[in-house]
């Protein structure tokens, strides 16, 4: 629908009108492409759509059923969250799954999910402990969380240090928010552990002042910092971190906090700063040659087709990929070919992306082998770390996809979501 | 020395130099207040505007390009090439001059002796229209702006300071950002030149006098209208100064829109209609928010700059109801 | 002009007798000298209001007359002197404090409540005699809109009185300015004053306007006893008006006495009527 | 002719002072208020509660709140994000601390609590004026945010730092929580808003409502006519603080069901309840609900328009969206400059009229 012009649209309107057939698989798409965070929401939305128009457009959608991707403008708020959600479950046969892309509308999506029966995926933001799928039965955030992410940076530093932390500083730069807020207690546990010590160095939304912070840094010169930012605040946090020549390659930020935007405003200054992230960057896999075919080249983008191939594009369209996967496989599992959103979690819960699948896909190597279970809707933790090249203004893995320190993470996702249980009266799943 | 006092210092130093970087923002607010009793919401996202068209020009955008895409099908987004800074600096000021001309048309010039609060209303409508209409024009991904400025930290200060500390201890010279300093320079050409403006020009004169007392004005002639155009197109022009500072930073997007916040603390500490208040309640809340995020901050967890700048400004307001150097309020009756 | 029979017992004066003989001090002002920032203002001044009388208080712009006033109510705190209210001594207090003993006032330039009604400015003026708490009137139903209707009544024989009933709905913004004055009149007389103060309540009225306000205050003088401060340019006015008058100048007093004793009285002579020729 | 005032005569006190004093107008309220207790909950679903009429009670409490202390009392403040967060943390540890309680209670024991901190942070008003004062009051939006954000007891040391509102019922019937229903749901919003707006009607009516448009109007005048400043203005922000308390509380627990703090009660909360205020008309309980109902209902109309019927693409349709909410809001003040109310008055005036204009 996105790609129709304004005029031909709306002279459609008349016509059909823009919902979709009854038949179709539908994912609707909460994006933000205004905002604060659009720069971030726009090529996202873009990867997630794109990968759906190519299977429609390529393969006549999933089992021979198209694939319906309304889109609806939440400008990362949580309240025009609610009414996309409330406007989008219905439409067609009705939704099968939601990926906000934010933190807020996540947590506020949990519950009405959870009562109305359709999938939440939070793919690696959210709500950690929903890895517990016998507490969170429709709650998904495969392939990683927070904590498995806040393991694989300490485990980064730990080898960038020959293997030891005792008695270094691990500095955590954070957006004080839940989100930011999020790794802490994993660190916390992780500096007993290890033996370093932790600072905890928390930055206002927005942060576009973060003068304070880094004067705070630079005085006490912790050996890595670790960053948890989103928005302006990231951009402006690399900015800083070259002002004061802070080592860019002990400065490690989360996968919400690597995208080419986050990076390009400080220009040489950003060179080698590293990030999680959990997808591959760039556009030399078999799946882009198809995109360029299929989608960009027959001008049915969602965007101008420039961001193809970057951070938050790929993520968008790993997104799409798991979601399009789960659904294929609930289609295996039912035996019917137009599933419903209950199949869909069980499709979901059997999902299994190994590496020969992706390579299946066109995309090997695109991330990191993904078992989803009953128990476990959190995948199997691993992250890469990849690092900023200025001069090709472009990132490279610096690793393979590294194991989280699962046992931790499980530890005290068990905890959380026991609590969580017994605060709303749930009565944990049984699953065998 | 002490390197905890050199610390001190440093801090001391970076917040007064935070501290220009609010009262750019706040200058523009103050100008168009004391010509016109307007609180200009609207003055953030002049800043952003200004800051996305300047990058537009540089990087050679096409404007509205992804409306035009979407009804005519084409796929136009750039013109192939960019210009020089100053030229786009001077093209955005001419685009600047326009949106006072057009605001003054079709909004002010309609709400004449309306009261504060009404004209406050409609710069809040600006602002929405703006923020839309920035984003239709130019897009909404984050753009890199490098005006030529220079930016990171001097080493040279650095190696000057580290002689300072006594001999021995762990001292790494003070941090001092040559952005920062640039932008002290330029906030003192800038308020220079409108000093000067305002003394020594005829339009100058105008404009402090319609400051004084619009009535007066009015009766010897001035043209309140063609002031009106004048003082948007000024404040237009130091929001297009303080977009460039804190774009250089962060890059173009729409937080930009959000360093308002930043300039009120300053505006009520300084005086709504004081030029120097907005300097100096600029460096007091920039010395006070960084002292206290080092001092006090370590004591509740952090991050308590935001609510502290306002504190800051509120202490100072229980003392001095009508800020540093407001008018003092005389109750009459 | 319209004949005026107003029934004054509809009227009622709730507040409570002070058991001040008619004729005794109401108000006495003792030494009272005040100063903005070196600027003397009031010097020394000492005078009387007696119950019942209408007592004026003039002399050239300037003189103080309006500092009095503001001290009277409480507005401005004197550095020196004392003020002695219905036998109650103070040196400070806050103007509404002097309100609910039954202070009332009008102002120089009209100051009335430009977003509301006559009727609700009048209403104001009753603040001081209305008690019910924020509970009952969250209820309004029974106690608190008793007591409204009761206030309500006693401010439309205000409306009657002051022949305003033509304009209750308007918004006092929209009225001409003599009809602000009378209505500002209203709102000190709802307060059903021990003591009204008027601040130039004739000041830029046209003659028929002035004779129809002197009525008034005659009026409110006579038919009910409110004790009466008032200042006025209008020499005619004050000398047709007024008991007893007291002549300022910078800030000091200069006469007192009946108006023909300052009429004759020498200083006046030089220092005001010798001086200002407008009045 | 459906509005009309001749013949309409008032015999006493009571009958003019009542607060639709002609007929029809009378009658038009109260089938209006018929159809939304009677008929509307009868009709509505999931979305409509959620996505329109949920936020559109909550908001219109909300500027309710913020009205009466600016458009009232002339105070002009920009906390209202920060007090609803109190709201919406008080209703949230009253809610987990004491289970059995029902929601009506809950509700209102927040506000309760909102209105002491209002009263605290009304202080500052008794010395500082006009924008002056709006800006201080940006000193209690961001405290408060960074307060609850801050201390983990709030929040009950939930490790995701997020508040979720248990289920509570009322006779039985769910108004929080995911299985909500939204007939209840908005019954128990209707229900609160109608009695508090009646509640806020009454007290701008009498003394106090008078006290307060004395101390707006000219506060030293006000003084010296009796009322005492301090009482007025803290009276003015503790009710005020009550109804935003009460309307953060709903928006947590019954709206959104999730909150947090920065992201929810934001300072654009503040600024977004001061437009509603304004745009709708200041000192009119009127404008309170027609600027609530402007801000809230025009942008969900506006995307339905774009993006659903014309089929306009989803960012394109937010710029345009905002451009016209913007342009919108210049338009009515440059049309009527005193709100949406007073262009409700004006009409009416027209209407009493017609069809003979003079």
């Amino acid at each position: 629908m996105k790609f129709k012009s304004l005029l031909l649209a709306a002279s459609m309107v008349a016509v059909t009108g823009v919902s979709p057939a009854l038949a179709d698989l539908v994912f609707p798409s909460l994006s933000y492409r205004t905002g604060p965070f659009a720069p971030n929401g726009i090529p996202f939305a873009d990867g997630y759509a794109d990968y759906l128009t190519l299977l429609n457009e390529r393969d006549g959608g999933i089992g021979g059923v198209k694939i319906a991707n309304p889109e609806c403008e939440t400008g990362y708020n949580t309240e025009k969250g609610v009414e996309c959600y409330e406007s989008t479950k219905g439409i067609g046969s009705g939704a099968l799954i939601y990926q906000p892309l934010s933190t807020g509308i996540t947590y506020q999506l949990i519950p009405k999910v959870t009562a109305d029966g359709i999938p939440l995926h939070s793919m690696a933001y959210g709500r950690t402990s929903a890895m517990n799928g016998k507490v969170f039965e429709w709650v998904f955030n495969y392939p990683a969380n927070y904590w498995d992410g806040a393991t694989i940076a300490v485990q980064h530093a730990k080898d960038m240090s020959g293997g030891d932390l005792n008695g270094k500083t691990i500095a955590l730069l954070y957006h004080n928010s839940a989100y930011g807020k999020e790794p802490i207690r994993t660190l916390e546990e992780k500096a007993k552990m290890e033996g370093f010590n932790l600072t905890l160095i928390p930055v206002d939304s927005p942060g576009q002042e973060q003068k304070s912070q880094w004067l705070q840094i630079r005085r006490e010169r912790p050996d890595f910092v670790l960053f948890w930012g989103w928005g302006v605040m990231n951009a402006v946090a690399v900015q800083e971190a070259a002002n004061i020549r802070f080592p860019m390659d002990h400065f490690i930020g989360i996968w919400w906090s690597g995208a080419e935007q986050d990076v390009l405003p400080a220009g040489d200054g950003a060179n080698g700063y590293k990030s999680l992230n959990f997808t591959y960057v760039g556009k030399d896999k078999p799946v882009f040659a198809d995109i360029e075919k299929y989608v960009v080249g027959a001008g049915k983008a969602a965007g101008d087709g420039s961001n193809v191939g970057t951070v938050q594009y790929n993520r968008g369209m790993y997104a799409a990929m798991l979601a399009t996967e789960a659904a294929r496989k609930a289609q295996e599992l039912s035996g019917k070919a137009d599933i419903t959103a209950a199949d869909m979690r069980n499709g979901m819960e059997a999902l299994v992306v190994d590496d020969a699948r992706l390579e299946a896909l066109g995309m090997p190597n695109f991330g990191p082998t993904v078992e989803v279970s009953c128990a476990n809707h959190g995948g199997t933790g691993a992250a890469l770390v990849q690092q900023w090249d200025a001069s090709a203004k472009a990132w490279k893995a610096v690793t393979d996809f590294m194991p989280a320190d699962r046992e931790l993470v499980t530890k005290l996702a068990m905890e959380d979501s026991e609590a969580f249980a017994k605060e709303n009266n749930i009565t944990p799943r049984e699953c065998n | 020395m002490n390197p905890a006092i050199l610390n001190f210092i440093e801090i001391f130093m970076n917040g007064l130099m935070a501290g220009i970087m609010y009262s750019l923002v706040a200058l523009g607010f103050v100008l168009i207040f004391k010509a016109s009793g307007i609180f200009n919401f609207a003055q953030g996202v002049m800043a952003l505007f200004a800051a996305l068209t300047l990058v537009g020009f540089m990087t050679g955008q096409v404007p509205f390009a992804h409306l035009i895409n979407a009804i005519f099908g084409t796929e136009v987004h750039t013109w192939g090439a960019g210009m020089p800074a100053l030229l786009a600096i001077l093209l955005t000021m001419v685009v600047m001059i326009a949106l006072a001309w057009l605001i003054e048309r079709y909004v002010l010039k309609h709400l004449v002796n309306q009261e504060p609060i009404i004209l406050f209303m409609a710069t809040i409508g600006l602002a929405y229209f703006l923020e839309g209409f920035g984003d239709l024009m130019w897009g909404s991904d984050v753009k890199t702006l490098d005006v030529g400025l220079p930016s990171g930290g001097s080493f040279w200060w650095e190696d000057v300071t580290r002689e300072w500390a006594a001999a021995g201890s762990q001292y790494y010279g003070m941090y001092i950002d040559l952005l920062d300093v640039s932008a002290t320079i330029i906030a003192i050409v800038l308020v220079t030149a409108l000093t000067l403006f305002s003394q020594y020009t005829a339009t100058g004169r105008a404009l402090r006098a319609v400051a004084d007392d619009h009535q007066a004005a009015m009766s010897v002639g001035i043209s309140l209208r063609r002031i009106w155009v004048i003082v948007w197109s000024i404040s237009g022009f130091v929001a297009l100064v303080a977009g460039i500072m804190w774009g250089s930073k962060s890059g173009v997007q729409f937080s930009l829109s959000l360093i308002a916040l930043k300039a009120l603390p300053v505006l009520i500490l300084g005086g709504f209609t004081s030029i120097p208040g907005a300097i100096i309640g600029g460096l007091i809340i920039g010395v006070g928010e960084k002292l206290a995020e080092a001092y006090v901050g370590p004591l509740v967890g952090g991050a308590i700059e935001n609510w502290f700048a306002y504190v800051v400004a509120l202490a100072f307001l229980l003392v001095r109801p009508q800020g540093l150097f407001g008018d003092k309020i005389i109750e009459r009756i | 002009m319209n004949v005026h029979l107003n029934p004054v017992n509809e009227f009622r004066m709730t507040r409570p007798d002070d058991g001040i003989a008619r004729g005794a001090p109401l108000l006495v002002a003792d030494n009272i000298s005040l100063s903005f920032g070196g600027v003397k203002a009031i010097t020394d001044i000492s005078f009387d209001i007696r119950k019942g009388e209408i007592r004026a208080i003039i002399g050239p712009n300037g003189a103080g007359k309006t500092s009095m006033l503001n001290v009277i109510n409480g507005f401005y705190h004197p550095q020196e002197g004392t003020i002695t209210f219905r036998g109650e001594r103070r040196s400070r207090m806050r103007p509404h404090v002097a309100a609910h003993q039954g202070i009332a006032r009008t102002f120089q330039n009209i100051a009335l409540f430009k977003g509301m009604s006559v009727l609700d400015n009048i209403m104001t003026g009753r603040i001081t005699l209305q008690h019910r708490n924020l509970f009952w009137q969250a209820l309004w139903n029974g106690p608190a809109e008793r007591e409204e209707l009761e206030h309500r009544e006693a401010v439309e024989h205000i409306i009657d009185f002051l022949e305003i009933e033509h304009i209750r709905k308007t918004p006092v913004g929209r009225l001409p300015y003599g009809l602000q004055k009378r209505v500002e009149l209203g709102r000190a007389l709802a307060a059903e004053p021990a003591l009204l103060l008027l601040d130039e309540p004739m000041a830029g009225m046209n003659l028929e306007e002035k004779e129809d306000m002197s009525r008034f205050v005659l009026d409110v003088n006579q038919q009910f006893g409110t004790t009466i401060a008032l200042i006025e340019h209008d020499m005619g006015v004050v000398m047709d008006l007024s008991d007893r008058v007291v002549v300022l100048d910078y800030g000091r007093k200069i006469g007192d006495g009946t108006p023909d004793d300052v009429r004759n009285n020498q200083d006046v002579i030089d220092a005001y009527l010798g001086v200002s020729h407008d009045a | 002719m459906l509005y009309r005032e001749a013949g309409d005569f008032k015999t006493t006190y009571a009958s003019d002072q009542q607060t639709f004093p002609i007929k029809s107008e009378r009658a038009l309220f109260w089938l209006f208020m018929a159809a939304a207790f009677l008929i509307v909950p009868f009709l509505i679903n999931d979305y409509w509660n959620k996505a329109v009429l949920m936020p559109l009670l909550i908001y219109c409490m909300a500027a309710l709140g913020l009205n009466i202390l600016v458009g009232y009392c002339g105070q002009v403040s920009l906390g209202t994000g920060g007090f609803m967060a109190v709201g919406a943390y008080a209703a949230y540890k009253l809610m987990t601390a004491f289970p059995w309680m029902d929601q009506f209670s809950v509700t209102i024991l927040a506000g309760f609590v909102t209105a002491g901190v209002g009263i605290l942070f009304g202080l500052p008003s008794l010395r500082i004026k006009g924008f002056y004062l709006a800006v201080a009051t940006l000193a209690a939006q961001f405290f408060l945010v960074w307060m609850f954000n801050k201390f983990a007891w709030f929040y009950n040391y939930s490790a995701s730092g997020q508040i979720t509102a248990p289920e509570r019922t009322i006779f039985g019937y769910a108004v929080t929580g995911p299985s909500s229903l939204p007939w209840a749901t908005y019954l128990f919003g209707l229900t609160l808003l109608f009695v508090f707006g009646w509640i806020a009607r009454n007290l701008t009516r009498g003394r106090l409502g008078r006290s307060w448009m004395a101390i707006r109007d000219m506060d030293i005048a006000a003084e010296i006519i009796g009322v005492s400043p301090l009482k007025a203005k803290l009276s003015a922000f503790a009710v005020s603080s009550f109804y935003i308390g009460m309307a953060g509380a709903m928006f947590f627990a019954n709206y959104l069901g999730a909150a947090e703090v920065g992201e929810a009660f934001g300072i654009d909360k503040s600024f977004l309840v001061l437009f509603m205020v304004i745009i709708g008309g200041l000192g009119s309980i009127l404008g309170s609900f027609l600027g609530a109902a402007f801000l809230v209902l025009l942008p969900v109309l506006l995307k339905n328009l774009m993006v659903d019927q014309l089929g306009w693409v989803t960012d394109l349709a937010a710029h345009v969206q905002i451009m016209l909410v913007g342009g919108l809001i210049v338009f009515f003040l440059i049309v009527e400059p005193h709100g949406l109310a007073q262009l409700w008055r004006l009409t009416k005036e027209k209407l009493r009229l017609w069809p003979f204009p003079y």
